[in-house]
């Protein structure tokens, strides 16, 4: 249920209960910032979603829909060229909402002096990536307000998703005047901050909870049906589910724990997502994962299902691929997953060959690789689990479990300091490429050394020459990936997440999305 | 006032009231038995039964961390996921209803007989389907170690340093001294955290970043000791026949401080154990698949609601383990504290 | 006593100002950036980030930079928490802790202190065994299964007070109790043994001569020399507990300061890894000098001779 | 009993000096000892006898002025070799039997202790054969080699104190209040070891008490102190019958004697230091008043004695 | 005369880890009222330990009273209850201990510690309570007690600490004093100020004081009668002429003996008792001196002495006074004190049937 078809006599419930139209939340951590440039996380860009509205915002099935612009974009022929009309809506100051607030936004999200860590999401606007490194003047970015209701960009390729790139929160508009007038505090505090969605941040009290009401400035304020969003931050997941006994919280998320303990219970529900987890093979300095028959070995060599059955237990599936299901559908409107095939299935017999190959090539009977892990409660079963399986099914196999924090992690990851390690990957928008590109040879997420020619090639096609015929890209981008898994076990897949959650059974209409915002509380409702 | 009454005189043998010869020699002998402090420490330490109930217990403890993990077939890092979050289920116990060994969850229901598993696990498995019983006592064995290793390098530290800023004093103690404050205005757990991140994560690197907040306790105890020793009469009698320093120090300093200094030590192992169950609950424990009593109680600790077992069990011999600690350096601070000397 | 209370504020921030090099430099050695999107962004994009916080700067410069804001009472902008300054960060989040902390150890210090006397008044005794016993048992528990047991038993199970948040005086009962545990474990300890030691004294044996009652003697006589040695104790273990407990804020929900330490250590926050450490310091240091001029106030033996012991 | 064994001169002690604490425990006094002397040293308790006894043995570094024995200054500068011939012919014995044993040591160790540094015997049997001579020395028996200090009684441990000293043979011992600490019926086995030792081994001793009715019985001269100064010096009798000082007169009528009727007959006479009078810039210093009689006066002062001798 | 108090047959032991240590083994003694008892003895001889069980101070655990009867007024002290025994501490029954260092309470005003008794005793407000503060500091000789009694007892020397608690003592003008070593931490010029204080209010307040040293000067200085300890038990009591001029017990010989008086020369040989005092755990059977007396006697080593009376006020506790045994001549220092005693009986009588 969501949208402008929801009923209409809330106000009858609002009389018999107030706290009927209150929605009771809990994060793990506090709003890092709601500087919509600045965001990087996930509770501020749930946060952002709730209060913002950008161009379009993703709705249902994570398709966008009409946000501030007004019905479809006008693209050109060349599909370089997008101009969108823009709706009246109004700040949270009673501001009209221009077209030249996402001028601004955009610059500065790219302006090297406002280090936003997210500007590479706008790389795909003409001149972006030379603005955010300094070699072009912010004005000259392929962005333009021909009047306040029209805005158009430049791209430089054609992209074809940029309608739902946009409702990414790193595209949101703001507001100059109030900005440049916040100064450094902008984005601090709830009154900071200006509104321009569903709801306003009424009540920030930092670490502790903040508080959203309903926004009646809100141009489609009618499709609202919460009068308020209070979040707590709990930061322990027993502590969550405790809350949640006690009522005080209508829905949170299940840690795998309790999965068994809620499983049958009548709010729950598993939401799958576009986070792949795999294992990164260093192939640039380790000798041992140069050799190709190691890598199918450890790909194949351990009982996926186990992890996602037992160990998760969370309605996560194992990855016999690198580009998620139900995530991308091709221009036959199929699943990207439907078109391509299953890679590197758990297959013990087929592995132990492999390793035996392996180490024949190597010379070597006794192997010690190390895996570094992050020291996440599920990682760290996973990376255990892994362990001890490959040192069971691959013969002479050692695996030292190298455990980091995850800044530590990737700061080793970076520096290709590593041998394997257990990683994962979520999508930032909404194409496989999101995760192919990354590894082109000398990608910069590549970091583990992969090279491939015909990779390389087929990717570059897809990223321009092919952007105007999509079969043809969707093949190109299916044989990659094949290349990347079936080939050369440059990775070893070994799940793609699902998240457990438990709900009040009353309460419906939260949209979960897989690129941006996590969820969307616009349309929910409790029945 | 009474007078003689000669009916009442006593009547006693003439040749009692021959003198006997003086028995001065006799009279010189030493009554007490000829124990040693250690051993006068081991009696009043014996007669004190918090004392000796804490050692039986870290005797037992021990034991069981030497040989439990071998007592049945399974390994510390051995998983079977099929077998995973089992109850405990003991043979001998499982029909006995009120303990919590029949195999049953905590709704009373046979999860051995719901999975057909025919194995018995002692202490259940965790959620890899590890034999708890082994990781256990594997985990008990490395706690142990831990909390012993920490105390033996606070030892070393601590006494090297305290003794050297006790022994010389003066300028070379102000200085240790100043030292030792500015130590202890940096947060533990920055410097603690740090050491794990920038060296290798394992056993050495946990103990050593407790060590290296930990002496200064140790430290100030033996610095304090000593500037009292060193003014006390038998060392200056020693100087006084030309004794060198390290002879003063060796003979004369360390035998005297060595009761606080294992009360000291006693303390640090406790608190090492702990430090590392910390450690286990923001991710920076042992490395897995390894075990510590603090890792394993911090995994249970996820799943106290469902899988009580995985919690209790670590908890009660964590909590054992440390309480036993205590009562013993309690036990210990009365026996070899010389006030309580006669 | 005023040129004694000048001398120790002279050594006080020279000491500040060693700790505050020291950590600078030490938190350098932590690995990794503090950059929080670093997964996904290109070397390139990194190198603009650092260079704009000045993070790429040779470290001398770097230092130099930190300690003349420092001077300037400027503790920085967070990483983590976008241009947000630290000084507002710690602000906001030592409040509860402090709170909390406070409550907790006058709770813990009250408890401990009864269990104590309880304990010395008979010795040997049932009575004697028991407060032991709490005290050891006290310590015994890991905080954090001590505190989930709390929090599963009187606010899940029975719910008499809220399971976690932090809104009123009813949300503080459980950290409350958790916390103090181990203050009341020191406490009675120390009281217990501290107590022992005065009962036996001379002029505990004089005042009983002079016909004082038991209570009295307690009450006069006792307590106050007893509890010298104790304030020592507490002085640290305040600054302790007042500046947070990382597992005590995470499960019961409070927007404490020890969690934000960790996690800012965690994320390489250098600013408010700093901020939080000078803090820290501060407050130790403020609070052994404070313990020291109290230690004058309850032993007057100290108070005249201007200094410690 | 001219030879002089001893020679202290203007012998100064200050401790702490320069800061406000400052205490002049020994404030340049000056006095020879001949070789097989006993010589008392008396006054109140705090007056600097202790202070002086262990500047003479440099257990102290002296302030100021010299202390000669056989000739040679002892605070001089020394090689590690003199020092140790220098620790062999001074020895000590302390004041309080149970401080001044290791408790961790058994006795023969403690014995023997100066027989190990000074390598005075060659084999383990030899060592353990003086350890033995000298418990029979001091009137144990050999079977004491194999305990522990605190086996032993007051005077049992005070002798072993004694056998310690005696075992570098050395010629001079300072008895820092040795009986003082023991009980009256202990206190002559003491005193008698240690006249029967002085007559064998034709020691020396410095006497150091403030019981002086034991002090005249047993010393040959007596010194009495009065804050760091050495107020009068005379033969044993010659001080008792004709004290000229009057500290000293008021050391003496204040020492209870077993005697009920002279205790009924005694008075008290109290010392007041104004009664010198002393005008400013008056020269007061040790002067001879007869043979071998020193008081401690000025020059008019000095005239009266004298007169009045 | 009125006997103020009686103590009969008091047994106190203490329960250790190592057994029953029988601190007091059957004291008996009185005290008349205004007269003054010294109790001598060696260390451990049992003196501190028979005045706190008149107090009931004995800490108990370990410590408790086995038997006896502590008569005061006529009231059996071991029976009445603690309520009762604090009414009396301090008001009838008072006590003056050995370490004037430890003996104040470090972090109390003077004044207040001199005041407690008052307020609890005589129901004194607290400005009276502070005026007779004041009053008895002065009394003690204390200069300037109004400004004194807001110090603390730091600020204070060992003599005037030891004043303070002869005023604490006294506050109440109690019928006993007990002064257990009140001068032994204390110099002797010290010491003899606080002697003739003691000595100066007895007579104003007419008080009893038992008074306990092991310093012969000072009975000597102090004494009406003597009582003379050992081993637990009391083997020798009488005037103090009697037991300077007359003693009879070979302890009390050894004593006296081992003293030199100023006009013992070097040449004799102090009269050292040998050896150590009698392990209180297993206490000797028979004469528990014997074994260090030269005097012993065959039956000394089997059956304990029964008391024998030398005069009205003399009572010695051993075997020599038995018809039987042979005459021993008491050591030369002693001798030359000896002199004849005007209230002798002809012949020492047996007091006491031999258990
Ligand atoms: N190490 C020291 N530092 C500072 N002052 C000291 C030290 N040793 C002694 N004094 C002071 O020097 C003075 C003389 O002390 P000393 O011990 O020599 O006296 P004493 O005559 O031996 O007294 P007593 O009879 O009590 O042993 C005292 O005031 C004492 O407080
Ligand atoms: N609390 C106690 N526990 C065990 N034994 C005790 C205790 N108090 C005293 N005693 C024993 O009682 C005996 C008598 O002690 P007491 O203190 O009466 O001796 P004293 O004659 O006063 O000696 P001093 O002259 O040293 O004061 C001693 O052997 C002592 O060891
Ligand atoms: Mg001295
Ligand atoms: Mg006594």
């Amino acid at each position: 249920a969501c949208g402008g078809g929801g009923k209409e006599n809330g106000d009858g419930e609002n009389g018999s209960g107030k706290s009927d139209n209150i929605l009771n939340l809990t994060e793990t951590q506090d709003i890092p910032s709601m500087d919509s440039v600045l965001a990087t996380d996930a509770v501020s860009f749930n946060t952002l979603n709730s209060t913002m509205e950008g161009l379009y915002r993703m709705g249902e099935n994570d398709e966008a829909v009409d946000g501030i612009a007004e019905g479809e974009p006008e693209v050109s022929g060349d599909g370089k060229t997008w101009t969108f009309k823009l709706r009246d809506a109004k700040w949270s100051n009673g501001d009209p909402v221009t077209a030249n607030d996402f001028v601004f936004a955009w610059r500065k999200a790219l302006t090297p002096d406002t280090a936003a860590e997210y500007a590479y999401i706008m790389y795909d606007l003409k001149n972006a990536k030379a603005v955010n490194e300094g070699k072009m003047k912010p004005e000259e970015l392929g962005v333009k307000a021909i009047d306040d209701k029209t805005l158009e960009v430049q791209l430089e390729n054609a992209v074809p998703y940029f309608k739902e790139l946009v409702t990414f929160g790193t595209f949101l508009p703001q507001n100059e005047k109030f900005v440049t007038e916040q100064g450094k505090k902008f984005g601090l505090e709830a009154d900071t901050t200006l509104y321009n969605g569903p709801f306003t941040l009424a009540e920030w009290k930092h670490e502790d909870k903040f508080v959203m009401k309903k926004n009646p400035e809100y141009w489609d304020a009618e499709a609202v049906k919460l009068e308020q969003i209070d979040t707590k931050i709990v930061k322990d997941t027993q502590t969550d589910v405790n809350l949640f006994e006690s009522g005080d919280v209508d829905q949170i998320k299940l840690s795998s724990e309790f999965v068994d303990k809620y499983k049958e219970n009548e709010g729950f529900f598993t939401v799958k997502e576009s986070s792949v987890f795999f294992l990164r093979l260093n192939q640039e300095s380790n000798e041992i994962l140069k050799n190709v028959d190691a890598r199918k070995a450890i790909a194949k060599g351990f009982d996926k299902k186990g992890i996602t059955d037992v160990l998760l237990n969370n309605g996560s599936v194992e990855a016999n691929f690198f580009v998620p299901e139900e995530f991308a559908k091709g221009p036959d409107g199929k699943d990207f997953r439907e078109a391509s095939g299953e890679y590197l299935k758990t297959d013990i017999k087929e592995a132990q060959k492999h390793w035996k190959a392996a180490k024949k090539g190597l010379g070597q009977d006794k192997i010690t690789l190390e895996l570094l892990n992050y020291d996440d409660d599920l990682a760290r079963k996973t990376g255990e689990f892994i362990k001890e399986q490959l040192e069971t099914n691959l013969d002479g196999l050692t695996v030292n479990i190298k455990q980091q924090p995850f800044k530590q992690k990737l700061d080793l990851e970076t520096k290709m300091n590593y041998e394997m390690s257990l990683a994962g990957w979520g999508a930032d928008y909404l194409d496989p490429m999101t995760y192919l590109d990354m590894y082109v040879t000398g990608g910069a997420h590549n970091q583990q050394g992969f090279s491939n020619a015909e990779y390389d090639k087929l990717i570059q096609d897809a990223k321009t020459t092919l952007l105007l015929e999509p079969e043809k890209r969707w093949e190109a981008l299916v044989k990659a990936e094949k290349i990347l898994l079936e080939d050369e076990a440059a990775i070893a897949p070994i799940y793609q997440r699902s998240r457990a959650y438990l709900k009040n059974p009353r309460l419906e209409g939260v949209l979960f999305h897989k690129v941006g915002a996590d969820q969307s509380y616009k349309w929910a409702e409790f029945k | 006032m009474n007078v003689e009454n000669p009916d009442k005189k006593i009547q006693l043998q003439k040749d009692l009231f021959q003198p006997v010869d003086k028995r001065a020699s006799q009279s010189e002998k030493i009554s007490r038995p000829s124990l040693n402090f250690w051993q006068d420490a081991w009696l009043r330490l014996k007669g004190n039964k918090g004392a000796i109930v804490g050692l039986i217990l870290i005797t037992i403890i021990t034991f069981m961390a030497i040989f439990g993990p071998s007592m049945n077939k399974y390994t510390y890092k051995q998983q079977n996921i099929s077998h995973a979050k089992l109850p405990p289920k003991i043979a001998a116990l499982e029909n006995v209803d009120w303990l919590p060994f029949d195999g049953k969850d905590k709704d009373g229901f046979d999860m051995y007989e719901a999975k057909n598993v025919k194995e018995y696990y002692w202490f259940g498995t965790d959620d890899l389907g590890r034999d708890l019983w082994t990781r256990t006592w594997y985990g008990t064995r490395i706690s142990i170690y831990i909390g012993v290793l920490a105390a033996v390098i606070d030892f070393l530290i601590g006494i090297a340093y305290g003794g050297v800023s006790g022994f010389y004093g003066g300028r070379v103690d102000n200085v240790m001294q100043r030292i030792i404050e500015i130590l202890m205005g940096i947060p533990h757990l920055i410097v603690v955290i740090l050491f794990i991140l920038v060296f290798e994560p394992g056993i050495f690197s946990i103990t050593m970043a407790m060590v290296i907040t930990g002496w200064v306790n140790m430290a100030r105890i033996v610095r304090g000791q000593f500037l009292k020793l060193k003014t006390q009469e038998f060392v200056l009698a020693s100087r006084t026949l030309g004794a060198s320093g390290s002879r003063l120090i060796w003979k004369h300093l360390m035998p005297n401080v060595m009761g606080p200094i294992i009360v000291t030590t006693m303390f640090t192992i406790p608190s090492a154990i702990f430090t590392e169950a910390f450690l286990s609950f923001i991710g920076l424990g042992i490395r897995p698949p390894e075990a510590s009593l603090g890792s394993l109680v911090n995994d249970g600790f996820k799943s106290l609601q469902m899988y009580p077992h995985m919690l209790i069990i670590p908890s009660v011999i964590i909590s054992l383990l440390i309480l036993s600690f205590n009562l013993l350096a309690d036990g210990l601070r009365d026996a070899l504290d010389p006030k309580m000397r006669k | 006593m005023a040129n004694f209370i000048l001398k120790r504020l002279v050594y006080m921030f020279i000491t500040l100002l060693i700790i505050a090099t020291i950590t600078f430099f030490l938190m350098k050695l932590l690995p990794g950036s503090p950059l929080t999107n670093q997964e996904k962004l290109s070397p390139a994009q990194q190198q603009l980030i650092l260079d704009k916080y000045g993070l790429n700067d040779p470290l001398p410069v770097q230092y130099v930079n930190y300690m003349t804001n420092l001077f300037k009472g400027d503790l920085g902008l967070s990483f983590q928490y976008d241009n947000r300054p630290v000084t507002k960060m710690i602000g906001e989040r030592i409040g509860p802790s402090a709170y909390l902390g406070f409550q907790a150890v006058l709770f813990g210090t009250i408890v401990g202190i009864v269990l104590g006397i309880l304990a010395a008044l008979k010795q040997n005794s049932v009575m004697d065994y028991a407060a032991t016993t709490i005290a050891v048992l006290g310590i015994s528990i890991p905080s954090f299964v001590f505190a989930g047991l709390l929090q599963y038993y009187l606010a899940v199970k029975y719910p008499i007070f809220p399971v976690a948040a932090w809104e009123g005086f009813e949300y503080t009962v459980l950290p409350t109790i958790a916390l103090s545990v181990f203050v009341i474990a020191t406490v009675a300890r120390y009281m217990r043994s501290e107590l022992l030691e005065v009962l036996s004294s001379d002029y505990i044996m004089l005042a009983r001569a002079k016909g004082v009652s038991s209570a009295a003697i307690m009450v006069k006589h006792a307590l106050r020399n007893a509890l010298i040695p104790i304030i020592t104790l507490l002085g640290p273990l305040a600054v302790n507990i007042m500046t947070g407990s990382l597992v005590i804020e995470r499960i019961f929900g409070i927007p404490g300061i020890g969690e934000q330490f960790v996690r800012s250590i965690m994320t390489n926050d250098f600013t408010v890894i700093m901020g939080i450490t000078l803090f820290y310091s501060v407050l130790f240091i403020f609070i052994v000098f404070i313990v020291d001029i109290l230690y004058g106030v309850i032993d007057p033996r100290i108070r005249l001779s201007g200094g410690k012991k | 009993m001219a030879e002089k064994l001893l020679e202290i001169k203007n012998l100064k002690q200050y401790f702490n000096e320069g800061k406000p604490n400052m205490v002049k425990a020994v404030d340049g006094i000056s006095f020879d000892i001949f070789r097989g002397e006993t010589l008392g040293l008396v006054g109140e308790s705090g007056c600097g006898k202790s202070t002086t006894g262990r500047t003479i043995i440099r257990l102290y570094d002296a302030t100021d002025g010299q202390v000669l024995f056989d000739g040679k200054d002892v605070h001089g500068k020394k090689s590690k070799a003199d020092m140790k011939q220098f620790n062999r012919k001074m020895q000590m014995i302390f004041q309080d039997p149970y401080a001044s044993l290791n408790p961790r040591l058994k006795v023969a160790d403690i014995i023997a202790e100066g027989i190990d540094i000074h390598g005075l015997a060659k084999t383990k049997k030899e060592r353990m054969d003086k350890v033995y001579s000298l418990l029979e020395t001091v009137g144990l028996n050999r079977e004491h080699a194999n305990r522990y200090p605190h086996e032993f009684s007051g005077g049992q441990r005070q002798r072993l104190g004694i056998a310690r000293a005696l075992a570098v043979e050395p010629d001079f011992i300072i008895a820092d209040e040795p009986i003082s600490a023991l009980d009256v019926s202990i206190q002559a086995q003491v005193v008698n070891l240690m006249q029967k030792l002085q007559k064998e081994k034709g020691l020396t001793y410095l006497f150091i008490a403030h019981d002086l009715s034991m002090v005249k019985y047993i010393s040959d001269r007596i010194g009495v102190m009065y804050f760091g100064k050495l107020v009068e010096l005379a033969p044993s009798d010659v001080l008792y019958k004709k004290p000229l000082h009057p500290y000293t007169q008021s050391l003496l009528s204040a020492i209870p004697l077993p005697d009920p009727d002279y205790e009924r007959s005694r008075t008290r006479k109290a010392y007041d230091p104004a009664v010198h009078n002393y005008a400013d810039g008056e020269q007061v210093e040790m002067r001879e008043v007869a043979p071998g009689h020193f008081v401690y006066c000025s020059e008019k002062e000095y005239k009266q004695y004298k007169a009045n001798y | 005369m009125k006997k103020l108090l009686d103590v009969q047959n008091l047994h106190v032991s203490f329960d250790t880890h190592a057994g029953e240590v029988k601190a007091v083994r059957g004291v008996n003694f009185h005290l008349d009222k205004g007269e003054t008892l010294a109790i001598v003895g060696e260390s451990g001889s049992g003196k501190s330990v028979t005045t706190k069980a008149l107090m009931r101070l004995i800490p108990n655990p370990p410590g408790r009273i086995k038997e006896g009867k502590m008569l005061f007024e006529g009231r059996d002290l071991v029976k009445i209850s603690e309520k009762e025994m604090e009414k009396l501490r301090g008001k009838d029954i008072s006590m003056i201990f050995q370490d004037p260092m430890t003996s104040l309470n470090p972090t109390m005003t003077v004044g207040k510690q001199v005041m407690e008794p008052l307020i609890k005793h005589q129901k004194m407000n607290k400005e009276a309570a502070r005026k007779r503060a004041v009053e008895l500091l002065a009394l003690v000789g204390l200069p300037n007690p109004e400004a004194r009694i807001k110090q603390y007892p730091h600020q204070f020397s060992g003599g005037q600490r030891q004043r303070v608690v002869i005023a604490i003592a006294l506050a109440c003008n109690p019928k006993i004093l007990i002064a257990d070593e009140p001068t032994t931490a204390l110099d002797v010029t010290i010491q003899a100020q606080i002697l003739e204080l003691m000595k100066e209010l007895q007579k104003k307040i007419e008080t009893s004081i038992i008074f306990i040293t092991h310093d012969l000067g000072v009975v000597a200085n102090v004494a009406d009668r003597v009582a003379v300890m050992y081993g637990g038990q009391i083997v020798e009591t009488g005037t103090v002429d009697e037991i300077f001029y007359d003693p009879r017990h070979p302890y009390t010989w050894g004593l006296l003996s081992s003293m030199p008086s100023l006009d013992t020369d070097e040449e004799t040989e102090l009269q050292a008792i040998p050896g150590t005092p009698p392990d209180l755990l297993n206490p000797p059977k028979g004469d528990a001196f014997a074994l260090r007396s030269n005097y012993a006697l065959k039956i000394d080593l089997e059956q304990e002495p029964p008391v024998y009376q030398v005069s009205p006020t003399h009572f010695v506790k051993s075997w020599l006074l038995h018809p039987d045994a042979p005459a021993f001549e008491p050591p030369v220092n002693v001798q030359q004190n000896l002199r004849p005693m005007p209230n002798n009986f002809d012949k020492p009588a047996l007091f006491e049937e031999v258990r």
